[in-house]
């Protein structure tokens, strides 16, 4: 967003430093940290698929050896995040479809709550594994494993990710017009309507707001990702 | 004295910490080094719980099936604590990025003075 | 616990009548006519509920009636007993005058907001019914803040600046001494003696465990409490929210200083002195004397100040603050009867007979100053020179009110001061006596002008006035003086007639003093009677004579609404009645029997 | 281990948890589905919730639930003395008592009842509903945990949905006013950890129940010489779990967070945080002041004592500045923040009193009424008074005491509400404000700490300061139209009374919220918009309900008995 | 040698932190913060916990740092007028009189390395240590009891992380990911 910082009008500040080549595409905030590098892009084609192994395996080693899924999960993030800084943002999110991100987080925290509840269905407590032996024989370890894989795992592993993508997709300015009107000086830049942020106005403000929406100039992975916010 | 506190380095290194971490918190006018300190803060954290568990001439706290008796572990209570702690933190250093980057986008700024006066004339 | 009393709901009867009367007010508040059926419906229906417990109660029965606990070891309970029951009954009978005139009032200056009006003032008769027959400490606090938050509205009904001044500061006193002093003072009790309970019942009131507990904070709670009822007794110096009070409509100052707002302030002193702590206990803690003193105190330097107000609702307000001080001083007096185990009944006596017989006389003055003030639209003295031709019935009936004020025989006033005043002497209280016949005295001196000059004068000649024009007489009353610390305040020499109003400023320029940093606009009192429209004129009022002079009116009441004339005659009847044959009408029977058993309570 | 309200307990914290992963799961379907979402589940849970409270609270039933089952249970060590001791939990309990009751029920109500708010106030979107419903989660975890650290997860998972639902309004005020609470939040947070790892090293224990025993020196095998009340660790433990947990209650000096939250948070989000957030940690912090440092602890030793009364003293502080700063402010929002500061001072000198070597049975008994009533009671009066200024807002605009001139004309109904929650607020009988701070004061005054019952006292006319500007305003500011007119005077009056009445007993409650919607939709003015039946219903529910539970004082009370015998005989029971 | 290492680490660390403190550039702090954390990860792997260590390295060294990048890069930083951020005096004795207070307690704590009661009270570590394998069939205790005995702290912290996602959605106010 150092576009914005012209118009903000503070005086000395400048764009991130020389870590990060101005990209062609300034006007894209998320890709203003891309920078185009074979050498990069080589490195972390090599590197990608021994990090995701590494990752895997602490993952499903962690029960006999330090390590676990948090860290697996972690590492497998930083995997796709050094792919996502290798390739650019935009392409990785093409790649890796929102459904996913979702589907992982969403999804680790619904397995690892029902893990936790099939004990409570036969009247013992939450998240109670040695029940599986007694019951099906299945040992108490895999219960363990069913939810630092199953759950903890994708969790982390989603969560980071979308983190990620999320910070880098930056302020998304549309969103829905049921609220107060009063960014409309948060949604464009200059100070002159900062006034109106003071007093959050009156909940039910005009839903005229999706005007402002498009001179702000969008993140484009946000619209890539189809994210007409407006209802 | 001397020597209680040199037995104790790293309870001291956790005291450091602390310290150091909440004096960025509340020193440094730029709110990103702020989130750094917090993280400092609850590392220092971190430490103190690790040492609790530590045991000279121990062993990680990986069991064999046929652990020799007398084979002395460090206690894996306290670490895993840290591992939630840990996990926690990283939480909360993300939610205060993200609120830090729409403050950016609203002010156009991160210094807590310039801010300050960004808001006091709005 | 053994029951003294028998279950009977009539007791939350009464106060639910006119609670639910406020639901039935609000619902047809389209229909004036409906609406004001209400309130006196409810009016005639709670007084014959009560009433229809006054046998039994003088019989020595007790109705109670109880909700249960409310608080951990306190019931919510309500006791008709017969202390209660006569502030109950004279609440219940003057509402139902109030009432009537109320409506006529309202009509006649075709008041805004009439609705909230009737609804506030039902909400604050039915916690006055509660404070009446409150069984315990708690019980009186809940109905003491209750009537304060109702009452708000009232006070503050002109909404206008002066209106706000007075209700808030009508809500900082009585807060400070309902919210605050009471409460703590209650906690405090309960800490002590670990009921809050007023039952007569040996060991089961509180007035055992205060007694065994420390001398110091058993006076510290009864500070306390003393405190926070004077407030709304107005006792010196927690009195200056009363004279602003003034502004609300006239049935409102009715309300305030003689049917249920300032009596029950006395009537929660009666309480601390008779029930929580017996004469006894009250004569042991040395507490009595000291309550005395304040009332005598109030009572003398009241008196001086209304005698330099010139603005009637003002002089008869603080004629309301030294009144009630005489209840006060008889309450008071309670201590040293004890101690010296002799006229007690007769304090007791003297000071509750006056509590119905000021309530009677002076709503009987505040409304003869009402429909004064409706139909002549005058509210100064000064002005009223020859005004009883153009109303005799009412400055008769006002010359009556004012007689009984100044203890005249035949006159419901006499009575009460005759118990006071021989009760203190035998008591050994000399100099309470003096005070009270020196007050006489000077209740002769700020209401005779009136009447004079009403009857015996005209507009275009009369005295001159010495007490209000002249530079004020410090050393006249030199003595009293530097007692009534607040009258050096109400100093400034009267200029001229029409600077009356610059004189009412600086009088009171006293609440100028207060947190609240008011301004009173001089013409306040009319601003809120015909809209802001007064204020264009150069005097703050347009009252008086006309040109020609008062035009004679026949005594044949055709000087105003009878809705309003008529209880002003009820009222004043009343008055007599209880001046003339106080036994038969059952104040003075209740009376006896709370003094009764107040005396055996000694004795014993 | 299959009693139903054992599972119930666990199912409190999950079945929030689980529904919160629906809205972004349906919201890839479709979007607008959070609420309907929300709506079910917290049925659900409110059901859940219903259940346990009437076990726990009505019942006074001391419930556990050993997450893990047995195996991960509580173990028995053999002693060298020969017996056994009770027990030590090697896993996670849930525990649910009377206190816990009284919040769970809490939490459950205002969850379900703030999203009537919602459906018209906003914000949507599924992410909101996310994460209000993890935050409802969250606040059950920190409701029913019986374990030291695990306290501190469900504190920070409240917390950081808490800072993420705060900015979820668009005013960039917003995001500020939520980084300042992330910092001080994680902050105090953090500072509750330090306490706990003290204890811990002292301790080795983390279960609540363990550690009180353990502190209290009943584990024989332990070669501690009697109780561990003097050791300076677990002295700094306190001053440590004490600061942090005061932080999240917005304590004097650590409360500049709570006026810039409450003030900037969208009316939905104040409305909800109002009522539970600090609410959370104040409970957190009398559990652990009750049942881990038991009375015994402060009576150990000057130091100790010195603790507590310092922070008494805090709490006196922001007593007093709070309602002095509250009476300051022009905006509503931030002036029923502070008021919240001034409350909350109020709960603390409860939870200190309750404890404090000065404190007999009685003392300690009526300061425990005080607390567990005045938190409930306060979360619903202050709830409501949000939801009635942002009703009020929603209809008129309406934002600052100023703009309140003559609203008692167009909004009778809110007015009324308004009036009666702020009497309540005051602490006028018969409303749960007044008995809350009823039995606060009589604590303090049994225990004979007279500067603090001058405090509790005063606060009374404190508070009024600031009620009374808006009240007058309502009423008697005289809209800006000439107020003679019949019309004025017709829209007017049942209001103008509705204050004075319900204030009186409420007996009109009924008759206001039945004709709330028809009564108010005709007059819509030119603040934009209407308030919604939802809103108009929250806001009037709240003020019936502060009248109906001041009726319910003694039955409050006797909820809360079995949590006075635990307090007092300083031993709570192990599970059996 | 050992001692040599946990000196070198100390001095490291401390160094390191007091960097971020005072170093003005933003993007340098956050480059320093990043070495930071690898050195806790270090000392953490020296105090015999290598879970925790790893824990510190994949997700403060790793992921905090890009995420803080990340913000940078989103944001400008103002070019430093200064190297050294000018000392905040009221602050250093606030905290210096806190850091007297920590220490204070500090000589309360077992040295070192030295089993502190916690293992033999009320046995919970001997416990695990004992019966982690027969209770949970697996070897790391670190695991067993993160997953096993204390599963419910794993599954809060599952949910914070979750929260931190649905937070960043509701702060950054994005659709993006509740619609396609």
């Amino acid at each position: 967003m150092s576009n914005n910082s012209n118009d903000t009008g503070t005086g000395k500040e400048s764009a991130p430093g020389d870590w990060t080549t101005d990209s062609p595409m300034v006007s894209n905030p998320a890709e203003s940290t891309y920078v185009e590098s074979q050498i990069i892009m080589t490195t972390v084609r090599a590197v990608t698929p021994f990090s995701l192994t590494y990752g895997l395996f602490l993952m499903f080693h962690g029960a006999d050896s330090p390590g676990g899924s948090f860290q697996g999960g972690a590492i497998i993030a930083a995997t796709v995040l050094m792919i996502a800084f290798a390739f650019g943002v935009a392409p990785t999110r093409e790649w890796l479809r929102n459904r996913t991100v979702v589907a992982l987080a969403a999804g680790g925290t619904a397995a690892f709550a029902l893990v936790g509840l099939v004990p409570m269905a036969f009247g013992d407590s939450f998240l109670a594994h040695p029940l599986f032996n007694e019951e099906f024989g299945i040992k108490t370890k895999w219960g363990l494993e069913a939810i630092e894989v199953g759950g903890v795992a994708p969790i982390v592993a989603g969560v980071l990710v979308g983190l990620f993508f999320v910070l880098a997709a930056g302020m998304f300015r549309d969103g829905d017009t049921t609220e107060p009107r009063t960014d409309g000086g948060a949604a464009n830049h200059n100070r002159t309507d900062q006034p109106q942020t003071d007093d959050e106005g009156s909940p039910t403000a005009s839903t005229g707001t999706e005007a402002q929406t498009d001179d702000t100039g969008m993140p484009a992975e946000d619209t890539t990702a189809g994210t007409g916010g407006d209802r | 004295m001397l020597e209680t506190l040199a037995n104790r380095y790293t309870y001291i290194l956790f005291a450091l910490l602390v310290v150091v971490g909440l004096y960025m918190v509340v020193a440094s006018s730029n709110l990103v080094k702020k989130i750094i300190g917090l993280n400092i803060f609850q590392t220092g954290l971190f430490l103190f719980f690790v040492t609790t568990a530590f045991v000279d001439g121990g062993r990680s706290p990986v069991i064999p099936k046929e652990a020799d008796a007398g084979a002395a572990f460090a206690s894996p209570l306290p670490q895993v604590l840290v591992l939630t702690a840990i996990v926690v933190g990283v939480a909360l250093t993300a939610v205060a990025l993200a609120l830090v980057i729409r403050i950016y986008d609203a002010y156009g700024t991160l210094e807590e003075e310039t801010l300050r006066e960004v808001r006091t004339d709005e | 616990m053994i029951e003294p009393a028998t279950s009977d709901p009539r007791p939350i009867l009464a106060v639910l009548l006119s609670a639910v009367t406020i639901l039935l007010i609000l619902a047809s508040h389209r229909y004036p006519n409906v609406r004001e059926s209400w309130s006196v419906l409810a009016a005639v229906g709670k007084f014959a509920v009560v009433v229809s417990m006054l046998p039994g109660v003088l019989d020595g029965t007790e109705y109670r009636w109880s909700m249960g606990e409310f608080v951990a070891g306190i019931e919510f309970a309500l006791r008709a007993d017969a202390l209660g029951m006569v502030f109950a009954l004279l609440a219940s009978f003057l509402w139902i005058g109030t009432s009537f005139y109320a409506a006529g009032y309202m009509r006649g200056l075709d008041e805004h907001s009439q609705t909230r009006f009737f609804a506030a003032f039902a909400a604050s008769l039915s916690a006055a019914i509660g404070i009446a027959f409150a069984e315990n400490l708690v019980t009186i606090f809940l109905f003491y803040e209750l009537l304060s938050v109702a009452t708000y509205p009232l006070v503050a009904h002109d909404e206008t600046d002066e209106a706000r001044a007075a209700g808030r500061k009508y809500l900082a006193y009585t807060f400070l001494g309902g919210g605050v002093l009471v409460l703590a003072g209650t906690a405090l009790v309960f800490a002590l003696s670990g009921t809050v309970s007023f039952s007569a019942v040996a060991g089961q009131g509180t007035a055992a465990g205060l007694g065994d507990s420390s001398t110091a904070l058993a006076r510290a709670a009864f500070t306390m409490l003393a405190a926070g009822f004077g407030v709304k007794a107005a006792l010196m110096p927690l009195h200056s929210w009363l004279p602003d009070a003034m502004v609300a409509p006239t049935p409102v100052s009715g309300l305030l200083h003689a049917v249920a707002v300032v009596k029950s302030g006395v009537f929660g002193i009666a309480r601390l002195v008779l029930d929580v702590y017996e004469p006894a206990l009250v004569a042991e803690l040395g507490v009595g004397i000291a309550l005395a003193a304040v009332a005598a105190v109030t009572l003398t330097a009241a008196s001086i100040i209304a005698l330099r107000a010139d603005r009637l609702k003002r002089r008869l307000a603080f004629s309301t603050v030294s009144q009630l001080s005489y209840i006060v001083l008889g309450l008071g007096l309670v201590g040293p009867a004890a101690a010296a185990n002799a006229g007690l009944e007769n304090v007791i006596k003297g000071g509750l007979l006056h509590i119905p017989a000021h309530g009677f006389m002076k709503l009987t003055l505040f409304f003869c100053a009402g429909i004064i003030h409706v139909e002549t639209h005058t509210d100064y003295i000064s002005e009223m020179d020859g005004i009883g031709k153009r109303m005799p019935l009412t400055m008769l009936a006002f010359a009556v009110a004012a007689a009984g004020m100044a203890g005249i025989p035949l006159v419901a006033g006499f009575v009460s001061k005759w118990f006071l005043l021989v009760g203190s002497v035998s008591a050994g209280q000399a100099v309470f006596a003096a005070v009270l016949l020196v007050s006489g005295v000077l209740n002769i001196a700020y209401f005779w002008p009136i009447v004079y000059g009403a009857f015996f004068e005209s507009h275009d000649r009369a005295d001159s006035k010495p007490l209000i024009e002249g530079p004020f007489g410090g050393e006249l009353f030199g003595s009293a003086a530097p007692a009534g610390g607040t009258a050096h305040t109400d100093g400034g020499p009267r200029t001229d007639g029409a600077g009356g109003d610059g004189h009412e400023h600086r009088q009171d320029g006293e609440h100028g003093k207060d947190s609240h940093g008011e301004t009173h606009s001089p013409d306040g009192e009319h601003a809120s009677d015909h809209g802001k429209d007064s204020h264009s004129e150069t005097h703050g009022h347009h009252g008086g004579p006309g040109p020609g002079g008062w035009e004679r009116v026949g005594w044949t009441g055709a000087e105003g609404s009878w809705l309003m004339l008529g209880p002003i005659l009820v009222v004043v009847a009343g008055a007599v009645v209880l001046g003339l044959v106080p036994f038969q009408v059952g104040f003075l029977e209740l009376i006896e029997a709370v003094a009764e058993d107040a005396a055996t309570g000694v004795t014993a | 281990m299959s009693e139903v309200v054992e599972l119930a307990l666990a199912l409190l914290v999950v079945v929030p948890v689980l529904g919160a992963t629906l809205p972004l799961a349906l919201g890839l379907l479709r979007d607008q589905v959070g609420w309907a979402v929300a709506v079910a589940v917290l049925a659900v849970e409110a059901g859940l919730a219903a259940r346990v409270a009437y076990d726990l609270a009505i019942e006074g039933s001391r419930v556990v639930h050993v997450l893990g089952g047995e195996t991960f249970g509580r173990k028995s060590q053999e002693l060298s003395s020969g017996e056994s001791t009770e027990g030590f939990a090697v896993g996670i309990e849930l525990v649910g008592d009377p206190l816990s009751g009284l919040v769970v029920a809490l939490v459950a109500g205002v969850s379900l009842g703030v999203l009537a708010f919602a459906r018209r106030s906003g914000p949507r979107g599924n992410a909101f509903y996310s994460g209000y419903l993890l935050l409802t989660g969250g606040l059950m975890g920190v409701a029913l945990t019986g374990d030291l650290f695990n306290l501190f997860v469900f504190l920070e998972i409240s917390g950081l949905t808490t800072y993420a639902l705060v900015a979820s309004g668009r005013s960039a005020p917003s995001a500020v006013a939520a980084l300042k609470y992330l910092v001080l939040g994680t902050t105090g947070a953090s500072m509750y950890l330090i306490g706990v790892g003290y204890i811990f090293v002292r301790t080795g224990a983390l279960n609540m129940v363990d550690v009180s025993e353990t502190l209290a020196g009943n584990v024989e095998f332990l070669d501690t010489e009697g109780a561990l009340y003097g050791d300076p660790l677990v002295v700094a433990a306190f001053g440590f779990i004490a600061v942090g947990l005061a932080t999240k209650a917005a304590i004097f000096p650590l409360h500049t967070w709570q006026p810039d939250a409450y003030a900037e948070a969208p009316d939905t989000v104040t409305v909800y945080i109002s009522a539970l957030a600090s609410t959370a940690a104040a409970y957190a912090l009398a559990r652990v002041t009750w049942f881990v440092f038991t009375p015994a602890f402060f009576d150990a030793g000057a130091a100790n004592r010195r603790v507590l009364e310092f922070l008494l003293v805090l709490a006196a502080t922001s007593v007093v500045v709070g309602s002095a700063l509250a009476a300051m402010q022009p905006r509503v929002k931030r002036m029923f923040a502070y008021s919240s500061v001034a409350q909350f001072g109020l709960i603390v000198i409860g939870i200190g009193v309750a404890v404090h070597p000065a404190a007999g049975e009685q003392a300690t008994r009526f300061a425990v009424y005080g607390v567990g009533i005045h938190l409930v009671g306060h979360a619903v009066i202050k709830s409501g008074l949000f939801a009635t200024a942002g009703a009020l807002s929603a209809a008129t605009g309406a934002r600052r005491v100023g703009e309140y001139a003559g609203l008692a004309r167009e909004r009778p109904f809110l007015a009324g509400g308004m009036a009666t929650l702020g009497f309540a607020l005051v602490g006028v009988p018969p409303t749960v404000g007044f008995i809350g701070k009823w039995y606060v004061a009589l604590g303090a005054v049994e225990a004979e700490h007279w500067p603090l019952v001058t405090v509790i006292f005063v606060s009374t006319v404190l508070s009024l300061l600031y009620m009374a500007r808006v009240l007058e305003k309502l009423y008697f500011a005289g809209s800006p139209d000439a107020t003679g007119e019949p019309a004025e005077e017709i829209a007017g009056s049942p209001g103008g009374a509705g204050g004075a009445v319900a204030a009186d007993g409420g007996d009109t409650a009924e008759s206001i919220t039945g004709e709330s919607a028809d009564s108010d939709e005709p007059v819509t003015t030119d603040g934009g918009g209407s308030a919604s039946l939802g809103m108009m219903a929250l806001a009037l529910t709240a003020a019936v309900l502060t009248v109906v539970l001041g009726f319910a004082g003694s039955e409050l009370s006797a909820v809360l008995d079995p949590v006075v015998e635990a307090v007092v005989d300083a031993a709570p029971e192990v599970n059996p | 040698m050992t001692e040599l290492f946990a000196v070198v680490l100390f001095v490291f660390v401390l160094v390191t932190a007091l960097a971020t403190a005072t170093l003005r550039d933003v993007l340098g702090v956050v480059v320093v913060f990043a070495a930071y954390s690898l050195g806790m990860a270090l000392f953490y792997a020296f105090l015999l916990a290598p879970d925790v260590a790893m824990t510190e390295a994949a997700i403060g060294a790793g992921v905090t740092t890009l995420l803080l990048l990340l913000t940078l890069a989103k944001t400008v930083r103002t070019t430093p007028d200064q190297w050294l951020e000018r000392p905040n005096l009221p602050a250093l004795a606030v905290f210096g009189a806190l850091f007297v207070v920590l220490v204070a307690t500090v000589v309360e704590f077992p040295a070192v390395g030295e089993p502190g009661v916690m293992w033999d009270n009320p046995g919970v570590t001997q416990y695990y240590i004992e019966n982690a394998y027969e209770d949970t069939g697996v070897e790391n205790a670190v695991t067993a009891v993160l997953a096993g005995y204390r599963g419910f702290d794993t599954f809060g912290e599952a949910v914070v992380v979750f929260s931190a996602g649905i937070a960043s959605l509701i702060v950054l106010r994005q659709v993006v990911f509740t619609r396609e």
